[in-house]
């Protein structure tokens, strides 16, 4: 059946009619193949507009729509509820740009531009002519999540997904709940005890009615996409499977023992700055002079990256060894005291007397072991001179580095690591905690070193992005998206390599296919498939070509 | 379930209003200027992907703007809370916008036919706006608005030229202060930051000398969208500037002018717009003083070592004792120590750049007041306990996040956002269960 | 005599406090001239406990009491206050010092000030006979007793 | 010379260079009215084949725009859309067309005044290498045939399926992990480009009549032990094969 388009061309005041003649437009709308029916208004998203529009469907029986107007980019949507609201599936509709990349950019050329909105209108209607309806399927949500990783991140995410009405699974590789947390003596900036925070957590976590916790397990498998994945995980028992809606990443990471470094492993004098925690917590600090090296094996040419917390707990920990009448330096390359609190500890500790030294990267400490202490030598360019201090004790503030199965699970939930091996979030800055992947969440320093609260406040935030699926029961497919034709797919899996939402996948016959709830489309994978066995609906090859083609033509 | 009250039209109220209109629960977005987009609306690109910064936010807001779950209250104040979790009254007092937003399409004509031009706060004033304005090309709503204190009719009685030329008569001279009452279950302050003015650090002449600059108004210098469409014409001649000196810490790590605290993001935001200068024109010369490299985040490190190795740009330890200016060329020579070395030297700059703190909004005191929640001791939202409750304010159901509570970068802000719609989440889900 | 601050005295200066950041020899007119002369160093230097080395050494007897270093230090440090205090502890212990500055100390306590009084320093820093210029003499303190009494009571004032 | 205007068709992503090009509506910059604008979700859609086919079919320009690299709305489309128009370029080196008729750029939602600077300067390049010479009625055949060729070549399997494969096996490598050098990966695809474009050419000239080896060497400038090496191709993709044989001249056609 021929289509039946109606053309709505916009004046926009005098935005679009004091540079576009629109009588002549619609006049030569009126005559392109398939329209039925064109007018102009002098406001086409004003509500009288939309009524013509609406009433036009109606009484010229249209079966498509056209507005000629502004940008789709802020329009489209009100046209499209519209054309719905008259019983005209929305993506039977099109639009032509005729103002912002028109009327406003040719004002001294009123016949040129006149003659491009004919132009832009004709290739319009002949992608209109080939629109096809579509629709936004839905999926239903399992209303579970599951949480990987036992420590402050994951209990945290868990509590709260739980508080907000969901079921909860924790997979913890280790015996028992806690993370890294465990391993601390006094948090900052109250000095509670790390105990006190993290007791009273751990016992919100295991009597909570929606949390199940899995010690000493492991995930062994996933399948699946945002609402519907298998897990499989493996506990003392055996394999058991789950089926979750979503899933937070909250493994944390771990901290570097830097065998070798600064006699780090040789000397039992030398330990790192998480061993100096647990000495301060057992209250075992036999030292009455301590040097502490800040950098210790990150911004280097192995781990180029800033640890973020070892200046803070460093300076922490200070503050706590001087109060007990004991002699610190701290020698920095750049202090990472940031933000009011920290800035705040960092202020305190210059004034309680710790003593800081800069160094050059390029010119680290010499540690020397000697009888009666650790002789430390560093030019500090600040002071201009090699300062020299004989230390009991040398505290390395190392790096946190990803945990050793990161890969593994990474490859497993089909997610990214960045170039350091911590998981890469789907956008630095706008999606930080999201993957690329639907229903795929990252939280605490899984993604990269941070203190408590801020891994708390990811935590929290994770459980706000995996509960919304949940919450809105479905999720909706987005219509634009690929199609394999299976008679013509040949299984190259070219479409898998290039998607970059891992949208794509082989069937149980080799084939490719699209998982609705995944795909963004891009369009990528259309314009690859070596095929041609892949449609990208609302943009397919014959669309794009249609208006192409009647770019090309003379009016 | 009930709504949820954001404030602020930032990048986090943005994100906190998206995640708990997604779930399904109406939002109250209120918004004092006439447009949301925050701070972020105003950069050029963010570091360290240097992202396009208006490409990847405009699209937030315009879900936001057409969310069916959102209200957004623009040029509107909360002036009034009562009650608790799960019940909470909010007055909000919406000021007159004299164009009627149904009408008006945001063609700009009105404002072309002005005739009254005052500093463009979007373009941190180095550019000019009308009485009768729209907040920016990609405002969101795209609305004139009237500021009512330039205009020619409400000063002095004359003109009403906006009124004429107007092709969908959406100018309404008439419209008064409006308030709305709400019965919201939770609310999320996210309110933001402000720049210090840095006119009080005399010795860097900010104010007097035509080409230092606050970073803010660098930002919309090197912007595409800007005053000069991204060419470095410096203030005083229009010289297209290529040795640019930047100057961290102006106002942050201070007991003096300023704040004490380190604003956590300037020694990023100088490098991008450190990278941005060179990739503009490679042969520039930029200098950045800083005290300590802040290279804490994630890929920070990375980014400063590749706007070193690949881009030349000079990083020297050492806050400068002064700026200045030749009387005649208006270009400037800072004194400043390498405290590396030891040794005081000068360099010649086009243009300098101060990298001024991120510091507590004016208006902070009168919200906490309304909301009955803490400040601290320099006027940012207080958390009562930054590592077990980081959004919480210690009144159930507040919750502040992103630069209102201490300066933090865009991704930590997001994340914020995020958590504090989780907050209110659970507060619902209570309700629901009638705890 | 008056009181003598004792050495303890250089801590109250809050040298640990510092961010070595730079800005007083950067504002500093003698470091850009002087080799050697910086007040930041002095302040490290202090922080690290090498007062005894700063008092041996010639460089606090470089200062000239600007106070540049003072005003815009953004900690609140005051390189001048430090500097100054290690000279009377220099003077205390009768370490080496220039000769010129018991000169100057002396023409404080006897004449009130610091040059000769006779003498006008000009813009172009020409040094002029104040008769040349046209000004009248520049008076010596009436009352020498009791001008150098009320010299010690302020000086004793502000060592306490 | 002077009357001509270029007939431009442009590909614009929808979310940095479409917002881009609306930028510079709402800032009123002005700019010549010749290109045609397609909007597609991302500029890796776009094909090199969907490029030729509105070569072939008279326009003389095509300008395609993205996100900056690193930029991509999804992540890493516009690395595709990169290698594809290198693959385009080959081509259209292939065809006899001027190089300057086609162009890739990158342009942000922020950069209104580059976009309109864009179109300008496109327009101009263009409009300084002239009018297309395949536009119809009088259409330059050699050319014509070329650009037929290079069409069916970009829109063939081996093409497709190498410049799909590229970004892969050039940055990660292939699933044992062996990354494959960019140089010796260019080299493989020149190669793939040549064969492709010229057993097209021949399969084309094939679908209009017989012809002789020898009589296609002429016409197409190439030695005709090569063309005998393609047309064997040909047989053996089974396109084309022989019709008959005129005085033991044998002539094939296609299929």
């Amino acid at each position: 059946m021929a289509p039946r388009i109606g053309v709505f061309i916009c004046r926009c005041g005098i935005n679009i009619a004091a540079y576009v003649d629109v009588p002549k437009v619609v006049e030569y709308a009126k005559t392109l193949p398939g329209v039925a029916y064109a007018e102009e208004n002098m406001y086409t998203c004003s509500s009288d507009g939309l009524n013509k529009i609406k009433e036009a469907i109606k009484k010229h029986n249209l079966d498509r729509v056209v507005v000629a107007s502004c940008t789709p980019r802020t329009h489209e949507p009100l046209f499209q509820a519209t054309c719905e609201e008259a019983g005209v599936n929305k993506y039977l509709f099109e639009m032509a740009n005729i103002r912002d990349q028109c009327s406003w950019v040719h004002m001294r050329e009123p016949e040129k531009a006149t003659k491009k909105a004919k132009d832009l209108i004709r290739m319009a209607v002949a992608k209109a002519a080939l629109l096809e309806p579509d629709d936004e399927p839905e999926i239903d949500v399992i209303p579970s999540t599951l949480v990987i990783g036992g420590g402050v991140s994951g209990m945290r995410a868990a509590l709260s997904v739980a508080d907000q009405g969901f079921d909860v699974t924790i997979v913890e590789k280790e015996p028992a709940l806690g993370g890294k947390l465990r391993g601390f003596d006094s948090l900052f900036p109250h000095k509670q005890k790390a105990s006190e925070v993290l007791e009273p957590l751990i016992e919100k976590v295991t009597t909570h009615p929606r949390i199940r916790v899995l010690t000493e397990s492991r995930l062994k498998s996933v399948y699946g996409f945002i609402g519907n994945f298998d897990i499989g995980v493996e506990t003392g028992k055996g394999v058991e499977t789950l089926k979750v809606g979503t899933i937070i990443v909250a493994v944390g990471a771990e901290v570097l023992k830097p065998r070798g470094l600064y006699l780090y492993g040789e000397d039992p004098r030398v330990v790192t700055q998480s061993e100096l925690e647990q000495l301060l917590h057992t209250g075992s600090v036999n030292a009455e002079k301590i040097v502490m090296i800040q950098c210790s094996g990150s911004r280097s040419a192995e781990r180029p990256y800033c640890s973020r917390i070892c200046c803070n707990e460093a300076v922490k920990n200070a503050l706590n060894v001087t109060e007990k009448g004991k002699e610190v330096y701290i020698l920095y390359r750049d202090l990472q005291t940031y933000g009011i609190h920290y800035s705040r500890l960092e202020q305190e500790a210059k004034r309680k007397g710790i003593r800081f030294l800069k160094y050059q990267a390029d010119k680290p400490p010499t540690i020397t072991a000697e009888p009666n202490g650790l002789k430390v030598s560093v030019y500090s360019p600040t002071v201009n001179e090699t300062v020299e201090v004989t230390a009991n004790m040398l505290v390395l503030s190392t790096p946190l580095v990803p945990v050793s199965d990161a890969k593994e699970l990474s490859q497993m939930l089909k997610v990214p690591l960045d170039s350091n091996g911590f998981f890469m979030e789907a956008h630095v800055k706008l999606r930080p905690i999201d993957f690329a992947t639907d229903g795929i969440f990252v939280c605490g320093t899984a993604h990269s070193p941070k203190d408590i609260g801020e891994s708390v406040a990811q935590a929290l935030g994770v459980a706000s992005r995996a509960s919304i699926p949940m919450a809105k029961k479905r999720v909706r497919t987005a219509a634009i998206m690929s199609q394999v034709d299976q008679t013509r797919c040949s299984g190259c899996g070219t479409c898998i390599d290039v998607c970059p939402y891992n949208a794509l996948r082989k069937n149980e016959k080799g084939l490719a296919e699209t998982i609705a709830a995944v795909c963004k489309g891009c369009g990528v994978c259309g314009a690859t498939c070596p095929e041609k066995a892949i449609t990208m609906h609302h943009f397919t090859d014959e669309q794009i070509q249609a208006q192409g083609l009647a770019a090309l033509e003379e009016d | 379930m009930k709504p949820v009250l954001v404030i602020g039209g930032g990048i986090a109220g943005i994100q906190a209003s998206l995640d708990l209109a997604d779930r399904g629960t109406k939002v109250h977005l209120v918004e004092r200027t006439p447009s949301i987009g925050g701070v972020m609306a105003q950069l050029d690109k963010t570091f360290p992907t240097m992202d396009c910064s208006i490409c990847i936010l405009a699209p937030k807001m315009i879900e936001c703007y057409r969310h069916p779950n959102i209200t957004i209250h623009t040029q509107s104040e909360v002036v009034g809370l009562e009650g608790s979790v799960g019940d909470f009254n909010v007055k909000v007092l919406e000021h007159p916008r004299s164009v009627d937003s149904a009408k008006c399409t945001g063609c700009g004509l009105c404002s072309e036919k002005c005739p009254v031009k005052k500093p463009s706060t979007f373009q941190a004033g180095l550019g000019q706006r009308k009485a009768i304005y729209l907040a920016f090309p990609q405002a969101v709503p795209l609305i004139a608005t009237i500021d009512r204190e330039a205009c020619l009719w409400f000063t002095k009685g004359v003109c009403r030229t906006c009124e004429k030329v107007c092709p969908s008569k959406a100018v309404d001279y008439e419209q008064k202060e409006n308030v709305v009452e709400l019965n919201v279950s939770s609310v999320i302050a996210a309110t933001g930051f402000e720049q210090y003015n840095p006119k009080d650090i005399g010795e860097y002449g900010y104010g007097r000398y035509k080409n230092v600059l606050t970073a803010l108004e660098f930002e919309r210098l090197v912007c595409a969208s800007g005053p000069t469409g991204g060419v470095l014409n410096r203030p005083s001649d229009g010289k297209v500037s290529h040795n640019i000196v930047f100057i961290q810490c102006v106002g942050s790590r201070t007991q003096t002018t300023g704040y004490p605290y380190c604003s956590s993001s300037c020694c990023m935001y100088a490098t991008k717009e450190a990278v941005l200068i060179k990739e503009h024109e490679p042969s520039s010369h930029v200098t950045i003083f800083y005290m300590d490299l802040k290279t804490f985040g994630k890929g920070f490190q990375g980014f400063v070592d590749r706007a070193q190795s690949h881009w030349g740009v000079n990083y020297i330890r050492g806050r400068p004792g002064e700026i200045r200016e030749d009387p005649v060329t208006k270009s400037l020579t800072i004194l400043y120590e390498n405290t590396e070395v030891g040794k005081v030297e000068r360099v010649d700059a086009d243009m300098v750049v101060l990298c001024t703190a991120a510091v507590p909004h004016r208006d902070n005191g009168k919200l906490a007041a309304v909301l009955g929640v803490p400040l601290d001791g320099y006027g940012f939202f207080e958390v009562g306990d930054p590592v077990s409750a980081p959004v919480e304010t210690g009144k159930p159901g507040v919750y502040v996040c992103g630069s209102c509570h201490g300066p933090r970068d865009i991704p930590e802000s997001v994340a914020e956002a995020s958590a504090t719609a989780a907050k209110a989440a659970e507060d619902a889900a209570r309700a629901e269960v009638g705890q | 005599m008056t009181q003598k601050k004792s050495p303890k005295a250089v801590f109250q200066a809050n040298a640990e406090a510092c961010d070595q950041c730079g800005k007083c020899p950067s504002s500093c007119p003698v470091t850009i001239h002087v080799e050697g002369f910086n007040p930041r160093q002095i302040i490290a230097k202090v922080a690290l406990g090498r007062e005894a080395d700063l008092m041996k050494s010639q460089v606090i007897w470089t200062c000239t009491s600007c106070l540049k270093c003072k005003e815009r230090c953004p900690e609140e440090i005051s390189p001048y206050d430090v500097i100054q205090a290690l000279r009377r502890i220099a003077i205390y212990l009768e370490l080496p010092h220039p000769e010129g500055y018991d000169a100057s100390v002396k023409a404080v306590v006897e004449t009130g000030v610091v040059q000769q009084p006779q003498l006008v320093r000009t813009r172009s820093k020409e040094r002029k006979d104040r008769k040349s210029m046209g000004l009248p003499p520049a008076e010596k303190p009436r009352d020498m007793a009791a001008y150098t009494e009320t010299l010690r009571e302020i000086l004793g004032e502000e060592t306490v | 010379m002077s009357t001509f205007e270029p007939n431009i068709v442009g590909f614009l992503c929808n979310w940095c260079s479409y917002a881009g090009a609306d930028l510079a509506g709402v800032s009123r910059i002005q700019y010549p009215t010749n290109m045609r604008v397609i909007k597609v979700m991302c500029s890796g859609r776009v094909e090199p084949g969907m490029v030729l086919e509105l070569l072939e079919a008279g326009a003389d320009g095509v300008m395609v725009t993205g996100c900056h690299i690193g930029d991509c709305h999804y992540i890493s489309g516009n690395l595709h859309t990169k290698r594809k128009f290198a693959l385009l370029q080959r081509l259209l080196a292939k065809t006899g067309l001027e190089p300057q008729r086609i162009r890739l750029e990158w342009n942000s939602a922020a950069e209104g005044q580059r976009f309109a600077n864009l179109v300008k300067e496109f327009t101009e390049q263009v409009r300084a290498v002239g009018p297309t010479p395949l536009k119809a009625p009088t259409p330059d055949a050699a050319k014509l045939l070329n650009t037929r060729a290079a069409l069916a070549a970009a829109d063939g399997f081996r093409l497709r399926a190498l410049v799909g494969k590229e970004e892969k096996l050039v940055t990660e490598g292939n699933v044992y992990g062996d990354k494959v050098a960019q140089d010796e990966f260019t080299e493989a695809m020149d190669e793939a480009v040549e064969t492709e474009f010229q057993v097209h050419r021949i399969h084309i000239m094939l679908q209009e009549r017989p012809r002789s080896v020898k009589d296609m060497a002429k016409q197409l400038g190439l030695q005709p032990k090569a063309v005998l090496g393609y047309v064997v191709a040909l047989r053996q993709r089974g396109w084309v094969d022989v019709k008959e044989a005129v005085e033991g001249t044998p002539l094939y056609a296609a299929q």
